[in-house]
């Protein structure tokens, strides 16, 4: 990353106009920034046309010589090269100039993933952009600042410069589930992500059966992971149960930390349980 | 007995013939019927649609993941699309088609005057107004290239007599020029109806020729000429299509269509394709045979009619199935319906001349009343008939939504829409994997089974959900993302293979489709486009033709021969015949 | 056939006549031929030894140089023909927005620019932990031609440094981000 | 000449119209239809259900008494939304097991053309000989009696809200679930080259799966790509675990170099409703000899599913997937009412079987 600070830009525009009459050229302001109006003082008599070509316009318009050229700041909100070319019968003539980005004023701010495991170290990654107004990115060394408010547990920041317009950063999640909220920031300009901590595997997965008039209950006790962390609802808890006619089997949800299946056995079966690649008890009846 | 003087002796003016087909068929096609009642109305505006957009490139996008136009004669559509530029696709379509439904008596007339006298001839054209089949054809099954096709074969093969027997050059090349426009309207007439056509022509030029103390040697040499000459002429005409078919001869797996069966274990088929096309010309069938068979001059006229009867008939017979071999699988056989009752029709005029010469007012009375039955059978059938096509669904909330927020860069695939598809292909800029072309599939998935389209695939049983699929099981390959769903038929298949209901339209009649990991379409590379060559040869000769053939039929006014042969007449008072014809 | 030529004139001649007018001046319509996509991919050689904060996977990296290719061809080709549909299939977000904006005044103007891509000599400087972001600087060797009309009225040879920014799609890398380096950012 | 050419066209249209008859099986047809094997018997039945004529169908019945009209129909062409009311009889192949001159058993081999392909349906027949024709006894069926209750519908289901188009770019923060292939095994098969394997959603989120494979050959080009189509359960829950198979007709192994394996996950709206009990599953023999892992489907559900899928991954002796395979089931899962399934299993892979693993694909025309 540090040798992007030492990037060198090939400064070599080789302006070779095609017209055999070379007149004077446009004079343009040394210094542009994007959507700042400016004006092109012209000397003469007589009309021309005028072009100025950006990155996000092409302007075309008469102009009368010995007035001045008026820019708006909507046509050079793209930063970049431009060409400004002044044409008439005996050819034409111009320059080109950059426009450079205005302040960081926008941010586009990426966090990763949404849902992220307790278990998971380093596994959040905050990323921002920085532009100008018009999305213009902003080149110059920039603070962005992560601010990071788990709902349970202290805030905290961390502050990263901009490296070509980008700034990223690797947290870890917190042990315990829920959301945690990443503000990333940049000057006046705040943007909001939230993303949710969640259980890891199920473990200690533990299932305890009843016979009832329609075969066996099976209910597990609350499922959760080694941290403590119930796993969210509709988790799939997979029961087996093998007995004289045969194998059954039932993909059951978790709802509200438990889950709970009837199967239609009657006789002496074996009872599994397993979610995921994780496996719990068994059980005879 | 109609007396010298009676208003039934004379005869019907052709004016009068094409005055009673626009006024029938006028109101039918302003109303846009066929758009509704029709299969293949919107196969054709949609081809036309294509012209219409992209004139010299006859490479579509919208159909099989890519396909060729060059396999079909372009005259038709791209006349659709000259016009529609006036006024529109379906109106374009409408007014093509009344042109040549109006071109019908004038063919039928011309075709007649060979064999039969002007009173007979007037007759014949004025039937053919209230034939059956030109009502199935255009209303049923909305073949506007074979209508077309045919009447300009009818009007070259009475050139074609002018030059054989009496060696006019100006006949020759309006013979020829029309039939090169009647080859680019339509290929199947073009290669088996110019034969059917020509050959009794032939024999009758040589007859009259002889019967006129020359020799028939020379009829020969100057149908020789022509016939080269029509030859070259079709070869360059449609070189992009003999391309087209000689690099890729039609080689899917045989797809059935009921026209090919035996029209005598089905009911529904047997009035179809029977009853609904002939009407009341079978209660004719008998005269047609009799007095064909007893006159020397109708004879090669009866064999063809006969013929094209029994092709027409389809499986009932095993005759075509012989002639035709492989082609009997990719024909459909309606359209010998056509053929043969222009071909019956001179000696119908002749029956009609023979009965209202006897019976007066009362044969008159019974031939309007057949006649009126006849088109009113083909009509009401349209209602009756158990085989609805769907081309009036209202494809228009598809339309709009493949052609916005970038849905358009995927392919699409209909269940259920039938002949409404191609509607659907003409407005949305999507292109889709199904198409409603049998002779332009290249694609394995569906060359490999016996059905036709993927959007018809349930009427094809295993064959057609196999071939179904077998495209959804690539549908990432082709960048096949969108489904819309017509028939809930459909919708088991759809959810076990991974696709998920997303929008409804039509007050949820069509549902929409997307399979979500289908990235987005690409091109598939095809050895059939044609080279850009070809699609500026297509581009201009088919429409050169016709306008060549508009051209000299206005520049080269006929000359007003002395006879044509020794026409078979009708005198009075008497019902015999010219002494010439006599048995 | 005398009756059968005397029946066609009854048809109306001039409407005949009319039709064929119709006809030869459709066939003389300016739709002869097609202005055809150049199809023509530009060079593009990646470097990726400075990439961070993750490494670029072989394939990524195919695909990337490839996709920021057919990009500068649809680039070029929608300049030149002023049609901002060709950018639809490798330019998205900011860069997208910007050349549809610079076309659209393209087809006001009647300005047409034109690319002679002699090829692109791209450095990976950032890669997201996610895959979802890649940052490259391209310098391009370039000679553009503009045209008002069928008038050139300027063209030039450029080697000139863009920041790029791509994002994965469903089955391809697009731009989002396409900006002019200057010498003194 | 003028009679003799008409009198011969007329004769040759009508020879050709008759010996297009004979070609058509319009004689074979009429014969069939008079029943007087029962072989004929039973071929007569089934091309009146082919035809959908069930008056006709239903008068050839033993004795009508037994089985209603509507029953019968309804046994033969489905009810409640099934697969059978999606599908037509596309063939049948009859042949005796039994045969006396008063009763005779036939079986016959039913190919049902459906909406998910062609299904098989195998009865064994019996019939009478009453008269100069055979007529036959159909068996009563059994349909569900689902007594009036109230079942709770307390599972969950999940809504995804989509971005909308005006978004800023990184707005959206939902990312694609966390899916991964657990297993994958190839194997050469008469038919083909054939990936089974297993994949699981370790997400807490449901996820559309589809898992793609990619044969590269040594020079690491394309050498065929297929995907999981029907062999899978394309929507599954948090942790729940799905077989896969994909097939490359034609390919054999040594071709390949390598395989690039290709899970695609996405956020899609599902429902953890209905639970489907799979109960007595063992592996075992068809009516026709062939291998099968059979059972029932029990749905624990109040709302009916239309149609069911099975789809069974088998594992050897090292719990590894040496096979996956599927079927449909043409009854409609009404609630509380055991449905028999059964999936074949190649008779070579049959002997290896030591653990299977099912999962129940489902489609409910009220739901779409």
């Amino acid at each position: 990353m540090a040798k992007m600070h030492s990037l060198v830009f090939v400064p070599a525009l080789a302006l070779s106009l095609v017209s055999s009459a070379q007149v004077p050229t446009l004079q343009v302001p040394a210094r542009l920034i994007a959507g700042q109006a400016f004006t092109i003082p012209t000397h003469g008599q007589g009309e021309k046309t005028f072009y100025l070509l950006g990155p996000g316009s092409v302007v075309k318009r008469t102009v009368e010589l010995g007035t001045e050229v008026k820019v708006t700041g909507a046509e050079i909100a793209a930063a970049g090269r431009y060409l400004a070319l002044s044409c008439g019968s005996d050819g034409c003539s111009g320059t080109d100039f950059f426009v450079l980005p205005g302040d960081a004023v926008k941010i586009s701010f990426l966090l990763h993933p949404s849902r992220v495991p307790v278990t998971a170290h380093n596994a959040i990654n905050a990323t921002a952009f920085v532009f100008d107004q018009f999305h213009n990115p902003v080149l110059r060394p920039v603070t962005v600042d992560f601010r990071v408010l788990p709902k349970n547990g202290p805030a905290f920041t961390k502050s990263v410069k901009t490296v070509q317009g980008v700034a990223w950063s690797e947290m870890s999640p917190a042990a315990k589930e829920g959301p945690v909220k990443v503000i990333a920031t940049v000057g006046e300009q705040e943007e909001p992500r939230v993303i949710q901590q969640v259980a890891s595997e199920a473990c200690n997965l533990r299932i305890k059966a009843r016979r009832t008039s329609k075969g066996v209950e099976v209910e597990t006790d609350p499922v959760r992971d080694c941290h403590g962390n119930a796993v969210p609802d509709g988790t799939i808890v997979s029961v087996t149960a093998v007995d004289a006619q045969g194998r059954t089997t039932v993909d059951a949800p978790v709802k509200k930390g438990i889950a709970r299946t009837q199967l239609p056995i009657h006789g002496s079966a074996t009872i599994s349980v397993a979610s995921g690649v994780a496996i719990g008890n068994e059980i005879k009846l | 007995m109609v007396s010298e003087t009676s208003f039934l002796r004379r005869k019907i003016p052709l004016a009068i013939s094409v005055f009673v087909a626009l006024a029938i068929h006028a109101p039918l096609l302003i109303m846009q019927l066929p758009l509704r009642t029709s299969y293949d109305a919107n196969f054709h505006i949609f081809f036309a649609s294509h012209y219409a957009q992209h004139w010299f490139e006859p490479w579509n996008e919208k159909w099989f993941a890519g396909f060729s136009q060059t396999t079909y004669p372009p005259l038709v559509h791209q006349w659709i699309a000259l016009v529609s530029r006036a006024i529109g696709l379906d109106e374009a379509f409408m007014l093509v088609m009344l042109l040549a439904v109006i071109l019908i008596p004038v063919s039928a007339y011309g075709f007649a005057r060979l064999w039969v006298d002007e009173r007979a001839a007037g007759y014949a054209a004025l039937l053919s107004v209230f034939a059956g089949t030109v009502s199935f054809l255009v209303y049923s099954a909305g073949q506007l290239p074979t209508v077309l096709s045919c009447t300009l074969f009818l009007l070259a093969v009475t050139y074609f007599y002018q030059w054989a027997h009496a060696a006019e050059w100006r006949a020759l090349l309006k013979g020829l020029a029309l039939s090169l426009a009647a080859a680019s309207a339509h290929h199947v007439t073009l290669i088996f109806g110019s034969l059917i056509f020509a050959l009794p022509v032939l024999w009758l030029a040589m007859r009259d020729r002889r019967e006129e103390g020359a020799s028939a040697n020379a009829v020969l040499g100057r149908a020789l000429v022509f016939g080269v000459l029509a030859a070259a002429g079709i070869a360059v005409v449609l070189l992009p299509y003999w391309i087209s078919i000689i690099q890729h001869p039609i080689k899917q797996v045989p797809i059935p269509h009921a026209s090919r069966s035996n029209l005598l274990m089905n009911t529904n088929i047997f009035i179809n394709y029977l009853i609904v096309p002939y009407g009341a010309f079978l209660l004719a069938l008998p005269f047609i045979v009799f007095k064909g068979a007893g006159h020397r001059r109708l004879r090669p006229l009866l064999l063809a009619f006969w013929f094209t009867f029994i092709l027409g008939l389809g499986g009932t017979t095993p005759l075509p199935h012989w002639i035709l071999g492989r082609a009997f699988e990719i024909l459909t056989f309606e359209r010998f319906t056509l053929w043969a009752v222009l071909l019956g029709l001179p000696i119908v005029g002749l029956w009609a001349e023979e009965l209202i010469d006897r019976y007066s007012w009362k044969a008159a009375g019974g031939f309007a009343i057949a006649a009126v039955a006849t088109i009113s059978l083909a009509m009401g059938w349209l209602t009756w008939s158990p085989f609805r096509p769907t081309g009036g669904l209202d494809v228009s909330a598809v339309v709009e939504f493949l052609n916005r927020d970038g849905h358009d860069q995927y392919r699409y695939l209909t269940l259920g829409f039938g002949n409404a598809l191609p509607k659907l292909s003409t407005y949305a800029n999507a292109g889709s994997v199904d198409g409603e072309y049998n002779s332009a599939r290249l694609l394995p998935e569906m060359t490999n089974y016996g059905a036709a389209q993927f959007t018809t695939a349930k009427f094809f049983g295993t064959a057609g959900m196999e071939s179904l699929k077998m495209m959804l099981r690539h549908a990432n390959h082709y960048g096949l993302k969108y489904i819309f769903v017509y028939d809930a038929y459909y919708e088991p298949l759809l959810v076990f293979t991974g696709w998920r209901q997303i929008e409804t339209f039509n007050q949820g009649a069509i549902t929409a489709w997307v399979k979500d990991d289908v990235p987005p379409a690409h091109k598939i590379i095809s050895d059939a486009r044609p080279a850009p060559w070809e699609g500026v040869l297509w581009g201009i000769l088919p429409m050169a033709s016709s306008v060549v053939a508009i051209l000299f039929l206005i520049l080269l006014p006929d000359r007003r021969l002395a006879r044509i042969g020794n026409l078979l007449t009708i005198p009075a008072p008497e019902p015999v015949y010219a002494p010439e014809v006599q048995p | 056939m005398t009756l059968i030529a005397a029946d066609f004139g009854k048809l109306g001649r001039s409407t005949l006549m009319s039709v064929a007018s119709m006809l030869a001046l459709a066939i003389l319509a300016p739709v002869l031929v097609a202005a055809l996509r150049a199809d023509s991919i530009p060079a593009v050689k990646l470097n990726a030894d400075q990439i961070a904060p993750r490494a670029i996977e072989e394939l990524t990296g195919r695909n990337v140089t490839r996709d920021y290719a057919y990009a500068w061809r649809d680039l070029a080709a929608a300049s030149e023909s002023a049609r901002a549909d060709l950018l639809n299939d490798y330019f998205t977000g900011f860069a997208k927005d910007k050349l549809v904006r610079r076309i659209a005044d393209q087809q006001k103007t009647g300005v047409r620019i034109r690319y002679i891509d002699h090829g692109h000599n791209v450095r990976a400087l950032f890669y997201a932990p996610d895959g979802g972001e890649m940052q490259l600087v391209d310098n391009a060797q370039l000679e553009i031609e503009i045209r008002d009309g069928s008038k050139i009225i300027y063209r030039e040879k450029v080697n000139q440094q863009y920041l790029v920014l791509m994002t994965p799609g469903a089955d391809r890398w697009f731009v989002r981000s396409l900006d002019q380096l200057a010498d003194h950012p | 000449m003028k009679a003799s050419l008409a009198l011969l066209l007329v004769m040759v249209t009508a020879a050709l119209i008759a010996l297009g008859w004979v070609q058509s099986g319009g004689v074979t047809s009429h014969e069939i239809s008079a029943a007087r094997t029962p072989e004929q018997a039973v071929e007569a039945l089934m091309a009146d259900v082919e035809a959908h004529n069930w008056n006709r169908a239903y008068a050839r019945l033993a004795d009508t008494g037994t089985v209603e009209k509507q029953d019968f129909i309804r046994d033969l062409s489905g009810s409640n939304g099934s697969l059978r009311t999606y599908s037509n009889l596309q063939s049948f192949t009859v042949w005796p097991l039994h045969a006396t001159d008063e009763d005779a058993t036939v079986r016959v081999r039913m190919t049902w053309s459906s909406a998910i392909g062609p299904m098989d349906d195998v009865r064994d027949l019996h019939l009478r000989h009453a008269g100069d024709v055979w007529t036959i006894d159909w068996p009563k069926p059994n349909f569900p009696k689902v007594p009036p209750q109230v079942i709770p519908v307390n599972y969950l289901r999940w809504d995804v809200i989509g971005r909308n188009a005006g978004d800023e770019w990184g707005v959206e923060n939902v990312d694609t679930p966390n899916v991964r292939i657990t297993s994958m095994n190839a194997i050469d098969r008469p038919e083909g080259l054939v990936l089974v394997g297993e994949v699981v959603n370790e997400d807490t989120v449901p996820a559309y799966v589809s898992v793609n494979a990619t044969l590269l050959k040594p020079d690491q080009s394309t050498l065929d790509q297929e995907s999981s189509f029907d062999m899978i359960a394309h929507t599954l829950l948090p942790r729940q675990v799905s077989p896969y198979r994909i097939d490359f007709p034609g390919m054999r192994i040594r071709q390949v170099k390598s395989v690039r394996m290709d899970v695609k996950s996405l956020l899609v709206p599902a429902s953890a409703d209905p639970v489907i009990a799979v109960a007595n599953q063992k592996l075992g023999k068809d009516a026709l000899g062939g291998n099968v892992l059979s059972g029932d489907l029990l749905n624990q559900s109040g709302q009916n599913v239309d149609i069911a899928q099975v789809v069974a991954a088998y594992y050897d002796a090292n719990g590894k997937v040496i096979w996956v395979s599927n079927g449909y089931v043409d009854q409609a899962l009404v609630p509380d009412f055991p449905v028999p399934f059964a999936v074949n299993i190649p008779k070579d892979i049959a002997p290896k079987v030591e653990s299977y693993h099912l999962v129940v694909n489902h489609y409910s025309r009220k739901n779409g």
